[in-house]
């Protein structure tokens, strides 16, 4: 036990801190002060200078090799670089279904060809990747896609829709699972395709989010042919038919650390303790400080899975748990704050805003039925 | 005793739900909230009014019907049934008894600071200092607010020129303000029908894993618990109902205990029913919204569970002997 | 609508709060000043005690008919009654398991020569009945009884065990459920009996409950000749191998409002706001009067069940809904009475008593798991 | 960084837990729930102290190891994982530092005004206005309690005659509170544990409607949301015996923060564990009773979950700029 950071990830700290207080109020000053939300067209064109801000300096994908863009930061060092950018007010990355869902899989199913292909462009957003898993019948049952690819010379031939697709209308390339086995079921026969959304024969149609954000997209390949080399370093992740296991890689990221660090929750809760503080109700006080310890325990528990990654241990199905735990603190934290806003709470702003995407936590990434499953068959043991 | 709506208040309330099941559908809300301020259609709500639905509470004598809360509340629960997007409440429930019948739509700042339907209301009742005030549409200043409920069409108001002032009876102020914490009670039974209704019927067909989600026993609990918070918010809010037309001495306790469970129990009913429809809910394409986001609006309208139940509070500890 | 009692209604409220108040003071001075808990055996005799003053004024069970020791009171008086009886603090009913579960079925299903045998021993608690459901491998799965009844001339011969038999061991009779038909399986070939336990053969174990008191028996038969007339009017109630629908009427009451009238929930929740308002916290008062909103909500649905009863429609898979409801509000007002009470909540008392009987809400008369089942199929009438 | 017990913490725990499992059984709860006052069976203290457990905040020159409480506390969950009925907190984490090594068995009224063990004890602990003081178990008049749980063995105390006044440091009361807190938090992770264990086992066994009732999805996520909260309590618990072992600033904050989430994290799993035993562990024969009223008591005792979280909101409040 050790809770003490060294002198370098102190100085690293302080850097980032030092970049990101100087360089989110400037970006901010010059898109006019306000900035709109990332899932909106405006917005995401704002959100896409902040990336290459980010990248322009090599705080895009800290925890890559210098190589690919990155610092090659700890393990640790991402984790201070994150709470970092949530004290700062920094953006969500508009980046994130590529740097912190595909590229993880990619460092560890991908050839060095695709690694040097892909991951750089993806780092300077100038690629910009959407996750294809849903389909109008497979939401949380995945294993159920229908959406086709067929070998041909020199390529694959894709029919199907893929929907839900976040930030679909904005991205230039999409990773998704195909069945490549006409004849197989469920799990096998199923292939990680990656591919341009230019490819002719692909239409995407963006639709409105609960918030009314266009946050969502619908993706149709009509005889789609995608060749080998349409993506520098070929467009099947993983081994043809292969598919799951690279998702299920994919998945991990999403309900692990990697996609929601503590840094976050812990900021908002702070800032709920001022607001409760503010408006003296003792109820919602303690309230206040309920959830701050929530976020905190989120934080603690990352600090123990971290060292237990940092060992070289495998994360496992305790990704359900966190799951579960952030998406619903998620909520709490933002119903404590509608609570604190009173009659205010029904105003469109960052609350509010943050309040009705906070609902879409126990959705997405696998449902918390799904995980709650997940997790009292793989982490306790209970029978199927 | 008899805890259940009378016939007529039963055929009343029937004949809304059939009127707004042609009338009041998605697509009115949709359109209220694309429609510029001022340009609210009146379809429904011309319907409405010509079955005296908005002059219930006022004496025939008047021109009203002369009835009382409890035929009117059932029939604002199939209102929030629709998500009507007209006000309904501030017009039939609390302007009615003050302005008599034929007022046109009445909006009013008494259920908070965002005045829903303000540039479309013929008349605005205000709450001005320790008055009752009425003043025309056009003799204040608006403000638009965007709020998570484009169908409520708030606004905030400017201080108006030369209100006329209705009363300055506390009484009548207190009474105002429990009409429309009870109506706006009354609507969110209606709107957790709604969602209930809508997601039960959703899980019925949506199929995954082979067989449909309703299934699944967490699904099944979900729904369950939201129907358990409708069954005990709705007695509750009938019986305020009839502590308002009654003048009962706990009128006051019971129109927030009404408003408090009411609340609660739509917000619950909406969280499983979004849960339950995963994404095909969290879009603005599924109906499900229209009901959702004029849930968490009306749940903080009109006095939030917090401040209802701190009301409850003080009427039961002053109901107990010292300690 | 019509919230107001009549006159005669007044007048009998009047009546039962006179009685209450004085017998109720007499019967704890009698047993000097303080009475132990009835799943004791020395509290037990006390509360027959009591059971036989209520039986003695026709107070035991007001809503029989005149003939069978009641008043003939409408189901409006009977909530009057309780509603007055636990405001009064007089004790729980020790005959519950016959008056209010046995009963209904013996008026529903029983044949007149049963009825007049039994009803009256019973309400004035000479017969003491207990329930004899559960198996050690039949709990929530009641149609998985394997306790077995053979046919005999004269009479049946019961092998088998009942468990968790509630007060068991002071009781003088049980009705249960047994398999007669060896071949049948699940809710088939179940007959339902009516037992003396002091049939040779049958023998009685009692075993304390999770607050320590006695409160739970098992059941022997061990080649226990049960003869036809071993009980007035006959052993078999409704018909043989039509046991299923008996017991379930019988659970049906044991779910809804005849068990567990909303008064005693309603009088704790004042307490409650008492306790609170002297305790000062804010948020516990805020608590306090949240729980006492969900009691008095019980109360009004209450009324607007026996309003649709009164009319003559029978009770459905509504009182799964009910049953849901006072069991979690049973331990919603007993949770809030610890904390009010704070480090004294570990000490024996009523309220820690209360307590822990409140835990016993969700597991006995089917758990709550299986009342959502219930509920969600049919009342929302979701697919099995 | 490296959040994880050192190999050393980890051997010695694991140690403890090989001796808990042989000789602190649920017999040895029972017994303590049957024993006469004063006679309460030695067998597995003496162990322990021959282990070094009783003597772990001991400095060494004075007889102990020397160690500091991310020691003490992985040991603690181990005896809260058998609900070790002997004062091992009061002892071990809160006396010993005070008092030294070899100092027997060591009742407190620091946690509250039931003393656990009190007749059982050689000394007793006392929190004497301003002062912590000492005294011998005979010099104090003891009135037995009646608890929930019986193994707890509390009774209150008269005011002793002649204490032997240790400290008035008001900075060496609060961090015997806060050890108490703490300790008192690792054996509610420690129970909560049990309680899960227990349960898995059980519902994974028990048949009914033909399968294991492990199998059915509400089971499932009973035990899934036991298992959260006691994956989100123990690392709160680990950081406060840091907090505790180095003094941070944060200290007080810490330790309530550990102490309101294992109380509320064990008495989550009890209320699952309970439920999904059904009336198997509705009995005084099942074993699961034991670590449940252990749990109530324990949540209570140290200050309860409220008590703790005003500590926690006013340490976050103090931190912030003034509004």
């Amino acid at each position: 036990m050790d809770l003490t950071w060294s002198a370098s990830e102190e100085a690293f700290r302080a850097d980032a801190h030092r970049w990101l207080h100087t360089n989110v109020a400037q970006w901010r000053t010059d898109h006019g002060g306000e900035v709109a939300s990332g899932d909106t067209r405006e917005g995401f064109a704002q959100h896409l200078d902040w990336e290459r801000r980010l990248f322009h300096d090599r705080w895009a994908v800290v925890s890559w090799p210098a190589d690919h863009g990155g610092r090659g930061a700890t393990l640790w060092e991402w984790l201070i670089f994150e709470e970092e950018y949530y004290r700062a007010g920094a953006p969500p990355r508009v980046t994130q279904n590529g740097i912190f869902l595909l590229a993880p899989s990619l460092f560890e199913f991908g050839t060095p060809a695709q690694q040097e292909g892909i991951l750089r462009p993806m780092a300077a957003a100038e690629d910009l990747w959407c996750q294809g898993w849903s389909e109008p019948n497979a939401g949380s049952d995945l294993a159920s896609v229908t959406s086709k690819a067929r070998r041909v010379p020199g390529g694959w031939i894709l029919d199907g829709q893929k929907t839900w697709t976040t930030r679909g209308a904005f991205c230039t390339h999409l990773f998704g699972l195909f069945r490549s086995d006409p004849d197989s079921a469920r799990h096998r026969g199923l292939t990680y395709f990656l591919i341009p959304l230019d490819t002719p024969g692909v239409t995407v149609r963006g639709f409105g989010r609960l918030d009314g954000d266009e946050g969502f997209a619908e993706v149709f390949f009509d005889n789609a042919f995608l060749a080998d080399d349409a993506v520098a370093g070929g467009v099947v992740l993983g081994e043809p038919e292969g598919g799951w296991a690279v998702a299920m890689a994919t998945a991990g990221s999403e309900r692990g650390l990697t996609l929601r660090s503590p840094g976050r929750f812990v900021v908002t809760a702070e800032r709920l303790v001022a607001l409760a503080r503010d408006r003296g109700d003792p109820t919602l006080r303690r309230r206040a400080a309920t959830a701050w310890m929530h976020a905190e325990a989120y934080q603690q528990q990352t600090l123990a899975t971290v060292t237990t990654l940092a060992a070289g241990m495998k994360p496992g199905a305790e990704a359900s748990l966190a799951k579960l735990w952030w998406s619903e603190l998620d909520i709490e934290l933002h119903q404590l704050a509608l609570d604190l806003l009173g009659p205010d709470a029904e105003l469109e702003g960052p609350w509010s805003k943050a309040w009705q995407f906070s609902l879409s936590g126990p959705i997405y990434a696998g449902t918390n039925e799904i995980q709650r499953n997940i997790a009292a068959e793989r982490v306790l043991g209970l029978p199927r | 005793m008899r805890f259940s709506w009378s016939q007529d208040q039963q055929a009343f309330s029937d004949a809304v739900r059939e009127l707004l099941a042609k009338e009041g559908t998605p697509l009115v809300v949709r359109a209220a909230w694309d429609a510029p301020p001022g340009h609210l259609d009146r379809g429904v709500w011309d319907s409405l009014d010509a079955m005296g639905v908005l002059a219930v509470l006022v004496p025939e004598a008047a021109g009203g019907l002369g009835l009382d809360e409890t035929f009117l509340v059932p029939i604002l629960e199939e209102a929030g049934r629709v998500a009507l997007p007209h006000p309904i409440v501030e017009t039939a429930m609390v302007a009615a008894p003050l302005l008599g019948a034929g007022i046109g739509m009445i909006a009013s700042d008494l259920g908070g600071p965002l005045v829903p339907c303000a540039a479309d209301a013929d008349r605005i009742l205000l709450h001005q200092g320790d008055t009752l005030a009425v003043t025309d549409g056009d003799a204040v200043e608006l403000t638009a607010a965007t709020t998570v409920d484009g169908a409520r069409r708030a606004a905030t108001l400017s201080t108006p020129r030369h209100p006329e002032v209705l009363t300055d009876d506390p009484a009548v102020i207190a009474l105002a303000l429990d009409r429309g914490a009870l109506g706006t009670a009354a609507m969110l039974v209606g709107l957790g029908q709604a969602m209930l209704d809508l997601t039960v019927d959703y899980v019925s067909q949506r199929q995954q894993f082979g067989v449909p989600i309703g299934s699944f026993q967490a699904v099944k609990h979900h729904l369950t618990n939201a129907a358990l918070a409708l069954e005990f918010a709705r007695p509750a809010v009938a019986r305020a109902a009839w502590s308002v037309a009654q003048s009962t001495p706990t009128r006051a306790r019971d129109v927030s205990m009404a408003k408090a469970m009411a609340s609660d129990a739509a917000e619950l009913v909406g969280r499983q029913a979004l849960q339950c429809h995963g994404a095909i809910g969290y879009t603005v394409e599924a109906d499900l919204h229209l009901y959702l986001k004029r849930t968490w609006a009306l749940a903080r309208a009109w006095g939030d569970t917090a401040h209802h139940t701190d009301r409850v509070t003080h009427a039961l500890e002053a109901d107990l002997p010292s300690a």
